[in-house]
């Protein structure tokens, strides 16, 4: 095993990997821009080194500095957590290059991986389900017909030029295809000025399961089961769980096959995740591969007992996989939500400032995976994920129980956070019984649940008001009001997201 | 025990009288008495409330126990009875005002369709002018402080409802008015 | 399931409580003292009443004020925790006679186990295996040849009338009783002014194992295997871990059987615990029934996935056990640290004062129950004891990284606690490889390498001491020395601790 | 680089020096020089150490990085060069001196070998006495400051060896002395 690893990464995967490390008595070396000086990742480490950039983003990206820090440190290997250069395989090859360790998959895999189209031809190749149809461009009426049919409706109609909608038609019914097809090209046409479509079997309702893989450099592999992600917002994960509410033993057994016959296919090494639609015919339909750890990796460490991080670390040392096929099983049920500074009530418009308070919940089931405490500064410079907060229960009733305590326990003030909107998700009947896909925050979700939870403690809140009024008027000394962000940070940040 | 005389004293050195208030916020009106001998008693729209600070947990996040159910909060003061306050994740934005301020403004407001071209700003209650803060021929925004009526035992500022330029100015500080007596006129630019 | 109950309890067994009801959708009210004011346990609760009086230990323990308390808030049942009036079958009876449910074993039950010879009668007659020996007075020489050869050596001669070792002889061999026996007798009446002695089997190392059990009020029982409390100092439990290092599944099974049949002697119902000595042959003998929950319960939830606190309130509300005897499976290891205000280095003297900074560890299989936060005074009133530490892993070892680990991660400043003992404890050869009994604190920790971990860090410590000195001398505003508890409360706190 | 402008900075407010210093604990020297560029560069028995402060915690809690090793340690100052470090639940009673000071109670200790029943206090080192704490015939006890001597550009206060009443007080404030020059003598109770 190592002696020394650098964590090139910040916030709460750097507290993670730090905690990992120290288990092991592996010593790990912290980077970091000086925005972030006074953040926990850095004392959790064993040692410290400043990042010189300009910019607080770029000095994570930095690879040739992180580099020459590590060789200066005496780190063995580099850790990459997610984001930032999890996913560089020019960053891994440099590692490689330097007389280092990559604490990950080969740059190979993560190059082959990294390409939606290069994923999508090798993942077919191995057999592994893809969505039908092709990215070809569909010139006639005709063609259009025979795809379609071959594919099976209902299918979409997609620009090939497009995104974020334009061009998009949903189509159920061969009687629907002529307009559709038309009308398709057209508004692609106007929108980028090309009018070229294809079309893709349509995936009704889906859910996004996807199948946690490790594999060691002996050639062995092992499937951990799979996490259920299909809580999302715009794309983003907002809370996971492990297992799904919609996989029984056999279809569990046959993805997760299918997930060790994927990662063999790219020559996988260190753990990975593979992702799938399933529609509600249970048929799965492999969407991406992550070639590093996912953020809500927790859920199955809680379910399986198996470390992930420290695996990984085994796996990059030259060991074995610690356990076998056989001895993955799923016990009991976990939940993740992450703590986004966010605000629920204004679109979801990300805030910054200072967390003035900061109690985390705990006790039994109850895990949280922290970047911040009572003093840390939210800066508009990284993503506005704070923190995860996971629990375990015998059952996915009792996860949730524990997940609405802890949220309930959970006090960040100085900054927004998503936490009322997870209370409200939590105690929404659809979630709470397992009936929910990809579409459930559009969707199922009604944002109004959340004012009549506002509206409870009405009076409560005016005699608090008056209580507050009348202390403030008869102390001498007033309490002051913090500074807020102004408009203008709060433009940057839209952008950020949106970026 | 402890607390109660503390709150008591509190009452004391404010002159003994605690004046009522009203709470807006989300649209609504809370009418707020407070309990003379000790103001962590109130009465919110006549449902009494008694509010204990357990702890300060840092400089604007206190621990309450309200009638003995628990809340944290993070209250932030603005001036002006302006309070902003988070419990649970979802924030308030407070008005606190009284009976008489509420007359106040509804007057001047009435008052200010009068006339167009220019408003007439009329004393709301009989009373006396305390303080003058503009002068004739000066240029004032929507609600730029005119002057300060002592009515009711209370000051009660009295601010402009338009941008424009003071005309004429009808009184002096020290003048005693009556109701509806004409005090300045603001014609609107 | 109640609506809401009372907890006549404070500190982190207060908060280990209401976390588990409003899992359940159960409210809570907390009860305290003035001191206890601004204490987390206040606010993890959904309604906290104030306790009038004097002293504030004597506030916990005034039961009909408490009674009062949980008529008036609507409570409709009490949880005692441990200590204070947990064990106090007239409390239990009082709460029933005020209409309301005792959340733990009838009165009957506390009673009966609550003398120490009435216990051990109930107890043979269950075919409970007790210490052999027998109370009763030795007359003459040849009496205690008889008892001792029936006991089998080695047998200890302890006075009747004594305590704290006195007139406590232990005998290996049939040639060394005579002079025993006399030199027993004599050092008794010089002690106690009374020569009357008794025998009973001496254990030789043993190992305190104890046996959690629980018992629903339609008959049904359950054991849920072991925690070994071996680590102690003073006969105060410092390190519990479950399982056992010495138990095998025989052995486990056996004594869990026996432990059940305990309860059923007693006609037990709630939660509770069978402590054991086992000798170095395994053989095991009772030691005494705790009729409630234990501090160190948390380390058997760990490994078994069973919530003890929320079995309780099922238990109490008249429900069945949740699980049958053969849905208890022990999965991986779990230890649990006490972190006490203590001073490792003054003889373990309490400390008191403020918390100026507290951060707890966290994480994949690292749980907190704490009583504390940054900001809490510890005050000499109460049981030093601030929190626990729980860990779980895959096996023992990875157990002891994450304990490792953890306690480093933990930081409390302001008091002073026994965590650099607790890692000293932890590293331990003995501890590390299992081979440890109750004398371990006493015989095998050498105290010296608490002073070989403070040298390691010599020159940095003089390093910072210089540059703090320049830091204090350049700045305008030095930094205020804190107040240190004097020399009268510390005699106060020896005092209570004594006592 | 901020930090380093900032240390510079305060160094040079310090006069540009920055005196060496001697740390003792648990009966152990060590012997500290400072950067005078930068006085977060220290070398402990010839061993360098750079010490950054990444964080204050609270009052006294201090997140540092010694040679880039992460430690955290809270920190009380006394009076006297007295320092109070904790880290990781071990405390450290520090004394914080320098040479001459050594030197100085060195020098005192030895001084009051020389005679018994009368312990004569003589000056440690040529330099000038600058002030005088101390009155004939007062009653001292140990370590009671008698008198202050500015030697080698510091000021050195020179405490009594032993309880006593001060018999012949030899010098006056602003006299120039020679080393081994008697400077008052204490006669022992």
């Amino acid at each position: 095993m190592f002696r020394k690893i650098l964590i090139a990464n910040r916030g709460e995967i750097a507290v993670r990997i730090a905690r990992a490390a120290r288990e092991m008595s592996v010593e790990t070396v912290a980077i970091y821009h000086d925005v972030d000086k006074a953040m926990p990742f850095v004392s959790y480490s064993d040692y410290a080194y400043r990042l010189d950039s300009e910019s607080p983003k770029s000095a994570y990206l930095d690879i040739e500095q992180i580099i020459d820090i590590a060789k200066k440190s005496g780190a063995e290997a580099i850790h990459p957590g997610y984001g930032f250069l999890s996913e560089n395989a020019d960053f891994a090859q440099a590692v490689l290059d330097a007389g280092l360790v990559f604490i990950g998959p080969k740059p190979m895999s993560i190059r082959s991986m990294g390409s939606k189209t290069g994923a999508r031809e090798i993942m077919a190749k191995a057999g592994v389900p893809i969505v039908p149809g092709n990215k070809e461009p569909i010139a006639t009426i005709d063609e259009a017909r025979q795809i379609a049919e071959k594919v099976g409706y209902p299918i979409l109609i997609k620009a090939s030029a497009g995104g974020g909608g334009k061009g998009m038609k949903a189509v159920f019914s061969q009687n629907e295809l002529d307009d559709a097809f038309h009308s398709a090209k057209r508004e692609a046409l106007k929108s980028f000025a090309n009018d070229a479509v294809y079309i893709e079997k349509l995936i009704e309702n889906p859910k996004h399961i996807e199948i946690q893989i490790v594999a060691d450099s002996h050639g062995n592999y092992a499937y951990l089961g799979e996490r259920d992600c299909s809580i999302q917002r715009r794309h983003q994960k907002v809370v996971e769980e492990a297992p799904s509410t919609v996989l029984d033993d056999d279809l569990r057994e046959r993805m997760g096959k299918v997930a060790v016959d994927a990662a063999r296919a790219c020559d996988y090494v260190n753990a990975g995740t593979i992702e799938f639609l399933v529609d509600k015919n249970k048929n799965f339909y492999f969407l991406e591969m992550n070639t590093r750890l996912q953020v809500e990796h927790p859920v199955t460490e809680m379910v399986t007992g198996i470390d992930l991080a420290k695996e990984q670390l085994l796996i990059a040392a030259g060991e074995k996989l610690s356990f076998s096929q056989d001895d993955v099983k799923i016990k009991g049920h976990a939940i993740e939500c992450r703590i986004y500074a966010e605000d629920p009530f204004s679109g979801f418009l990300p805030d910054i400032g200072k967390i003035n308070y900061c109690r985390q919940p705990g006790g039994y089931g109850v895990r949280v995976d922290s970047g911040i405490e009572t003093g840390s500064e939210v800066t508009m410079h990284f993503d506005p994920m704070l923190a995860k907060l996971i629990t375990w229960g015998r059952d996915r009733f009792d996860a949730i129980g524990k997940m609405e305590r802890a949220l309930r326990n959970y006090k960040i003030k100085g900054v927004k956070t998503i936490i009322p909107f997870l209370l409200a998700v939590v105690r929404h009947p659809e979630f709470k019984y397992g009936y929910f896909d990809t579409g459930f925050i559009e969707q199922a979700f009604d944002f109004d649940v959340l004012n009549k939870m506002r509206v409870e403690n009405d009076e409560i809140i005016a005699a608090i008001a008056a209580f507050g009024y009348r202390m403030s008027a008869t102390s001498k000394k007033p309490v002051k009001s913090e500074q807020k962000p102004n408009k203008w940070k709060e433009n940057q940040l839209m952008i950020r997201r949106l970026i | 025990m402890e607390r109660k005389s503390i709150n008591d004293k509190k009452a004391y050195l404010n002159g003994g009288k605690v004046e009522d208030i009203i709470i807006k916020f989300d649209g609504k009106e809370f009418n707020v008495k407070f309990s003379q001998a000790n103001f962590a008693n109130v009465a919110v729209n006549e449902k009494i409330y008694n509010i204990e600070l357990l702890k300060k947990m840092y400089d604007n996040v206190f621990s309450f126990a309200v009638n003995q159910q628990l809340l944290e909060v993070e209250m932030e003061f603005g001036g002006n009875g302006e309070l902003n306050l988070t419990l649970d994740g979802f924030e308030y934005s407070v008005q606190v005002t009284n009976e008489t301020r509420q007359l106040l403004e509804k007057f001047i407001l009435d008052s200010a369709v009068v006339s167009t071209g220019t408003k007439i700003i009329k004393a709301p209650m009989p009373g006396m002018v305390i303080k003058i803060l503009a002068q004739e021929n000066q240029h004032v925004m929507e609600g730029d402080k005119l002057l300060v009526v002592e009515a009711m035992k209370m000051e009660n500022v009295l601010k402009s409802p338009a941008s424009g330029t003071v005309k004429s100015l009808k009184v002096k500080e020290g003048t005693p008015v009556n109701k509806d007596d004409v005090l300045l006129e603001i014609e609107v630019a």
